[in-house]
């Protein structure tokens, strides 16, 4: 499976078009994020599928802003989902990495993975491995959204009780690249509380993920409470679409919400 | 919409309410909690009446379930 | 634990004893919610309002130190209602006559006095409980820390045995270790009494098994408990003191008291990752390595040994902790030469039953659960499946004791102790981290509401709290969390050491010192 | 511990502030009880001194705050009265005659927003004092003490265009002693007045009305004037302007100014495919001029179309000159040939002021027919007829002619978008520059030191281009007159440690006052250019950009006193 991956990153190595490929390898029976810099050492190399499709996905963009930011002359590789090429878009807009010094190398998603992830695209726009599947709805927020308000606030409020505040949601985030974080201003956030202050936490980190959430879920698998992060997420994406037609990574530029309106344009 | 003095920060915050309107729906708080008008410093009456309308629209809605949460969780 | 995190995600029943696991044990919580998610009732027995109990489906606030009372009081009821497990009592157990004549002695309204519960909860405890196809208690120091703790761990056995929760998966009882190795520690015979895999001292064929292992004379006799050497230290019976990733200033109760004894040593070496208010204290320190700087292994709470590797070397002077002490044998006089963990983890092979399967080239990946006899096993995820490791489970008849110290009027509040979400131990580590720190940068003493009222404090004011071992000031935080009569304390914290006021009093068989129950008197500082 | 952390979370100590609750004669006073509130401030915490006056702007008032600053050592200063919108200079100024910093100064207005709007309520009012008063003194509490931000100015001005309005603002700027750089990028200075026949009501020729002044602004030692040149970039800010520009193919020349006016114009309409338009027998109004200034007009029967390429979706502006211009133009060809037959087709006439609305009575007077056509169903050209359809009566007519003329809209220039991002300044629908606030600033841009004139912003007649030139030319000396620039140090600020250069804020600056530094990899506030509107602030995500005085911590005190 992951043949014409290592194929491509082999040619982009030894034609010197980039300095390193960040993928993923296995290494003592774990799967991990690596830097693939020598051409002979692809044997380790993997997708990510240890047991179901995907469920080994770590946010190597945002791994790229730091590896970019210590060697900003030299161009890397990185391994893309589409959720992660979503995400390098995105991350171009916001000046966090710089488009003409990566080199993304595409791998479409198999159908049970797009289908756990309800994506609505889930390949890039160009891979070498695997097949285009088929674009899925949201079915969980549809599902809030029939809800009645207060058992909305009811089902959201028993999610968040269940927060242990351990910043998982923002720290795996490839969109989270703050050096500071609001979740952390105490004059926002009350500290020192089990669960933290709800729904408010959730609800800052919510704006703050409209118009920048790529809907790569990993926020999701990797939430210990199991809270539905990537559902409320999905509704801000969703909003952002229906009000102002911009959704992060599939429109170009910033959304609407971060640009200067002017009375003109309304 | 023109009138902000700072040219276009009305526009901006128009745009956030919108959103913010849907996110709080979506998180089971009214979206008839949150309002945004302009108002101009001559429009007295506008003001008086909106804050009365708004005012009405609050009370017929019940107290926030954040601020029932919170005492729940003060409990 | 007798069974693996994973399965509490389907046990029916969960039975939360002294353990804010939300707190200390996130990835164990996750399962528990997992199992809520699923169906399964949560019950949760803590004197504090803490995290986990919030998501309960029953929480119960016993008073301090009477958890034998409620455990029997549990067990009472489902006698009483015939819900206990006949054939497993019958076939797997024994002792059970005299246990019920105990138990018969705790009905619902006497145990409703002792511990504050009422008897309708009592009922709801012991129907959940016992009505649930598997059911699993999770406990953790709010068990252990206890003149009575033994007594405790035992009743909570006594519990799973009669209803039959032991010995098949989702059920069990399960402490939940502290640190990522201690019980790997343990494994390793980090206690006085026995060697590694729980080989006593002071039987003749494991001696005889170890001298012939290690080619030396070995001590046929127990050794000593932490509270022996300080009072060895105080009475000059003990000299030396060598301490190695601990900081009994702060984590042993009555620090006054340790402090004398520590400053008695004529020789007192403490090696650790930083300069704790122990290491401050010795003669000399050794810098030892963290876990980013070594080759190893850890076992954890399922008694599942995991590799752990290095992924830089060790910083400034510091070195990893085996080649310390192999150097320190050398210059003593016993000449270790091993090249490295994976030879030491060869040697724990060959001397330890419970670990004679595991070898580095099995660790790869997610490891193995002890115990683990030879290469081709797979590892055990629960255990007692067959048989208890003594054949039959025992019953023990346990009475409730009172606490060692209880309230009275000079010292009217019940004190208790523990930790939070944000930081850890004795805060050497976390208290270093700026995020952490920020999120709780100083201790404080949680009281109720009605308490505060009466002492006219207000939230935040600043308090100081007095013990028959010393005082300590501290910035109050007025909370529904305790009951009235009860205060709560996080131990982290140098600059207000709750350990300052705890307890020495210890558990007479395992010497583990009374943490949660002390009396204290608050007043406003000054 | 981490030193930032700890900042943050420590209440400032040491604070003394005063509090001086105004009576306002019976204003406020009359209506709630001013005594209680005082007596309430004086218990609020850190509050040490607190103080009823009569009238806190009279001079007994102000005499009171200085005494109590001296006094009692206070290092802030609340004030409970009026609007700050016309007190808070005068307070802030007042305290800092007393020595202390005027930023450490919080105003409560318990007038307009208490006492006025709850006259009956004496009781509630009261106590909704007190809260606004207690409001005031959380948020001074979290006052910072700031220095006000001094610039220097460059007392020379670059005029973008030598159309009637550049070349008018040059002329007045250069009156005034200011050395002025005027840019045209043709080859010759005058605008469209050098394509147009004659001016209207005053009869005098185009070309000698702009000649005259193009020869006063050369005539002028302070004025350098660039023809065939354009501008290709601009750095910096109001005061220290770096300007380059390109002659042709030349060498760039640099040049320093303090201000910026920018009076491009804008340009006619080309009706290409628009009734028949063939320059020969369907011609614009522009090139109607042009045949009457070169005595090349010669048709007998002249029928204009009005709004032609205007007000359609698309351009649904209305260009506002071209009705005076076909008038002007219908009336020039009957005084040439009383005989000739002028009709023009029209949706609806608009004749700015009372002059042109008597040119409009003075062309029917002289037998121009007006005839008014459906929108919805334009005027047809075919075969020297012009057909169109009478609306209210719904007859059909044919006009037999042999010019056509089109009354084609002025539109924006190509080049106004490059120009606009060259100076960061805003453009309408329409590519028309726009300006700050339409009834307010009509000749400003948000951009301080940059200002506009003429039709760059909209079509303008000649009066009216000159009129906004002279008033730009005015409007920079109100800048430029000064010894330096001096604003308020409540702007924005950037935390270089946070910042991450996502240009968040930098896309959300109305006034373009945040600049990426590429060697940093941050954003960084102009503190000249911030006018302290707080959209950077509002949008950082990791309140790496905050506004000075309105700072998370000053405002959440402030709402958590509520």
């Amino acid at each position: 499976m992951t043949q014409n991956v290592k194929k491509k990153v082999k040619e982009l190595l030894e034609s010197g078009k980039i300095k390193g490929f960040l993928g993923l390898c296995q290494k003592n029976g774990h799967i991990g994020p690596h830097l693939f810099c020598d051409p002979d050492d692809l044997e380790s190399m993997v997708l990510g599928d240890e047991e179901r499709p995907g469920d080994s996905r770590y946010p190597l963009n945002k791994l790229l802003i730091h590896i970019a930011r210590s060697y900003p002359d030299e161009t890397f590789g990185v391994l893309v989902r589409g959720c992660d090429e979503r995400g390098l878009k995105t991350l171009y807009t916001w000046n966090q990495l710089n488009p003409d010094k990566v080199i993304p190398v595409g791998v479409a998603c198999p159908q049970e993975l797009a289908d756990a992830c309800e994506c609505l695209r889930p390949y890039p726009e160009e891979f070498v491995e695997g097949e285009r599947a088929e674009e899925r709805s949201s079915a969980s927020v549809t599902k809030i959204s029939g809800l009645d308000v207060k058992d909305r606030f009811t089902s959201w409020m028993k999610e968040f009780a269940r927060c242990i505040k351990c910043y998982g949601c923002r720290d795996i985030c490839p969109m989270c690249f703050c050096n500071e974080c609001s979740l952390e201003a105490e004059e926002l956030i009350h500290t020192g509380e089990l669960p933290p202050e709800i729904p408010i936490f959730h609800l800052v980190r919510a704006v703050h993920m409209a118009g920048r959430c790529i809907d790569c879920g990993l926020c999701n698998e990797v939430c210990p409470a199991d809270i539905p992060l990537r559902t409320l997420y999905k509704k801000v994406a969703d909003i952002i679409d229906e009000e102002f037609n911009y959704r992060p990574g599939y429109s170009e530029g910033k959304s609407p919400l971060n640009i200067l309106g002017s009375a003109a344009e309304e | 919409m023109g009138d902000c003095h700072y040219l276009y920060g009305n526009v901006a915050t128009e745009k956030r309410v919108r959103f913010l309107k849907k996110l709080l729906a979506f998180s089971g708080i009214e979206e008839e909690r949150l309002r945004c008008k302009w108002v101009s410093s001559a429009e007295a009456s506008e003001f008086v009446e909106e804050m009365q309308d708004f005012t009405e629209t609050l009370r017929a809605l019940g107290p926030s379930p954040l601020k029932q949460a919170g005492a729940q969780r003060a409990a | 634990m007798t069974n693996s995190i994973a399965e509490v995600e389907d046990a029916e029943c969960i039975f939360v004893i002294g353990s804010n696991t939300t707190s200390s044990h996130p990835l164990v919580a996750t399962r528990i919610f997992r199992a809520k998610e699923k169906g399964a009732k949560l019950i949760v027995a803590d004197p504090r309002e803490v995290h986990i109990a919030k998501l309960a489906d029953l929480h119960v606030q016993h008073n301090l130190g009477t958890d034998v009372a409620l455990l029997n009081g549990i067990m009472h009821v489902i006698l009483e209602r015939n819900w206990h497990d006949r054939s497993f009592i019958e076939e797997r157990t024994e002792g059970f006559d005299d246990f019920k004549r105990v138990i018969d002695r705790y009905p619902p309204d006497k145990v409703a006095e002792i511990t504050g519960v009422s008897p309708e909860d009592i009922l709801r405890i012991a129907e959940y409980y016992a009505s649930a196809g598997t059911a699993s208690i999770l406990y953790c120091m709010g068990i252990t820390q206890h003149t009575t703790g033994v007594d405790n761990v035992k009743s909570l056995a006594n519990l799973a045995m009669l209803t039959g929760n032991v010995g098949k998966e989702s059920t069990g009882v399960n402490p939940l270790r502290g640190q990522n190795n201690v019980q790997g520690a343990c494994d390793m015979g980090g206690l006085p009494n026995v060697y590694p895999g729980y080989q006593p001292v002071n039987m003749l064929d494991s001696q005889k098994k170890f001298e012939s292992a290690w080619n030396a004379t070995l001590s046929d006799r127990v050794g000593l408990t932490i509270p022996d050497m300080l009072s060895g230290l105080m009475d000059g019976s003990l000299k030396a003191l060598y301490v190695i990733g601990e900081n009994p200033l702060m984590s042993d109760p009555d620090s006054h008291h340790v402090e004398k004894a520590l400053k008695g040593a004529e020789l007192l070496v403490v090696q650790d990752i930083f300069m704790t208010p122990t290491a401050e204290l010795a003669h000399v320190v050794l810098p030892g390595a963290s876990f980013a700087e070594k080759d190893g292994t850890f076992t954890n709470t399922e008694r599942r040994v995991l590799r752990v590797r290095k992924a830089i070397e060790p910083v400034g002077e510091s070195r990893t902790d085996w080649e310390i002490i192999q150097d320190i044998s050398n210059r003593l006089g016993y000449a270790m030469d091993y090249d490295g963990p994976e030879e030491i983890m060869k040697e724990i092979a060959a001397v330890t039953p419970s670990y004679g399967g595991i070898s580095y080239d099995r660790l790869e990946g997610p490891g193995l659960q002890w115990p683990c006899p030879d290469p081709e096993h797979p590892g055990t995820k629960f255990l007692h499946k067959d048989g208890f490791a003594r054949g039959k489970g025992l019953f023990h008849a346990i009475e409730y004791q009172e606490p060692a110290e209880v309230v009275d009027e000079e010292y009217p509040l019940w004190m208790t102790t523990g930790r939070v979400h944000v930081h850890y131990h004795t805060g050497t580590m976390t208290r270093n981290s700026p995020s952490l720190h920020a999120e709780m940068p100083e201790g404080y003493l949680e009281m109720n509401h009605r308490d505060a009222a009466r002492l006219g404090i207000c939230q935040g004011d600043l308090v100081s709290v007095t013990s028959r071992r010393g005082t300590i000031n501290v910035k109050t935080q007025i909370t529904e969390r305790v009951r009235e009569g009860v205060v709560f304390m996080p131990f982290h914290f140098v600059e207000s050491s709750a350990n300052v006021l705890t307890n020495p009093a210890y558990d007479p068989v395992v010497k583990i010192p009374e943490y949660k129950v002390c009396a204290v008197r608050v007043e406003k500082a000054a | 511990m981490n030193e930032k952390r700890k900042e943050k979370t420590e209440q400032p100590d040491d604070l003394r502030i005063g509090v001086f609750i105004c009576d306002c004669g019976s204003n406020i006073a009359g209506h709630l009880d001013c005594s209680a509130v005082t007596e309430y401030a004086a218990s609020l915490p850190g509050v040490v001194f607190a103080k009823e006056n009569l009238y806190t702007c009279s001079e007994a008032g102000i005499t009171e705050i200085q005494k109590a600053i001296s006094e009692h050592e206070l290092n802030r200063v609340v004030v409970a009265s009026c609007s700050p919108r016309t007190h808070q200079p005068l307070f802030q100024s007042s305290c800092a005659e007393a020595g202390m910093n005027p930023y450490l100064f919080e105003m409560v207005n318990i007038r307009d927003q208490c006492s006025w709007v709850h006259m009956q309520e004496h009781a509630e009012a009261t106590e909704k004092a007190k809260e606004l008063v207690r409001m005031g003194v959380a948020k001074a509490a979290f006052l910072e003490p700031q220095k006000d931000i001094e610039a220097s100015l460059l007392s020379r001005v670059l005029v973008i265009g030598g159309g009637v309005a550049g070349l008018s603002a040059a002329e007045a700027l250069a009156d005034m002693a200011l050395e002025v750089i005027l840019v045209e990028k043709e080859p010759k200075a005058g605008g469209l007045l050098n394509q147009i026949n004659q001016l209207v009501p005053e009869g005098v020729k185009a070309a000698e009305y702009v000649e005259r002044i193009i020869e006063s602004v050369n005539s002028k030692s302070n004025v350098t004037v660039h023809l065939g040149t354009e501008v290709k970039a601009i750095a910096g800010y109001i005061g220290n302007y770096e300007i380059t520009l390109q002659r042709g193919e030349g060498e760039a020349i640099q040049e320093k100014v303090g201000c910026i006016v920018v009076a491009t114009g804008a340009v006619p309409l080309e009706p290409a495919g628009l009734y028949g338009y063939d320059g020969e027998r369907v011609i614009t109004q522009m090139q109607l001029e042009e045949q009457l200034l070169n005595g090349q007009f010669k048709a007998q029967r002249v029928v204009m179309i009005q709004c032609a390429g205007a007000r359609v979706p698309g351009r649904e502006y209305c260009s506002r000159i071209c009705c005076m211009i076909a008038v002007k133009n219908a009336a020039l060809i009957k005084d040439q040939d009383p005989e000739a037959q002028v009709h023009i087709l029209y949706r609806d006439i608009q004749m700015y002021g009372t002059e042109k609305e008597r040119m409009l009575w003075d062309a029917r007077g002289k037998g121009v027919r007006f005839d008014v056509y459906d929108p919805e169903k334009p005027p047809e050209v075919k075969d020297g007829q012009v057909l169109f359809e009478q609306p209210i009566v719904g007859t059909k007519r044919q006009i037999p002619c042999d010019l056509v003329v089109l009354s084609t809209p002025l539109v924006a220039r190509e080049g106004a978008s490059a120009l606009s991002q060259l100076l960061r300044i805003p453009m309408d629908q329409n590519g028309f520059f726009l300006e700050a606030h339409a009834k307010l600033r009509p000749l400003d841009f948000a951009t301080d030191g940059v200002f506009l004139c003429g039709s760059a912003r909209y079509p303008a007649t000649v009066a009216e281009a000159r009129s906004q030139g002279l008033g730009v030319a005015s409007r920079v000396a109100t800048v430029l007159f000064k010894d330096k620039l001096v604003t308020s140090a409540l702007v924005a600020e950037i935390d270089p440690e946070t910042c991450v250069g996502c240009l968040g804020c930098l896309d959300m600056c109305p006034y373009g006052a945040i600049e990426f530094v590429p060697e940093k990899g941050i954003c960084e506030v102009n503190t000249i250019l911030c006018k302290g509107c707080g959209c950077c602030a509002a949008t950082c995500p990791s309140q790496s950009a905050t506004l000075k005085g309105f700072k998370p911590k000053q405002l959440l005190s402030q709402i958590r006193a509520i």
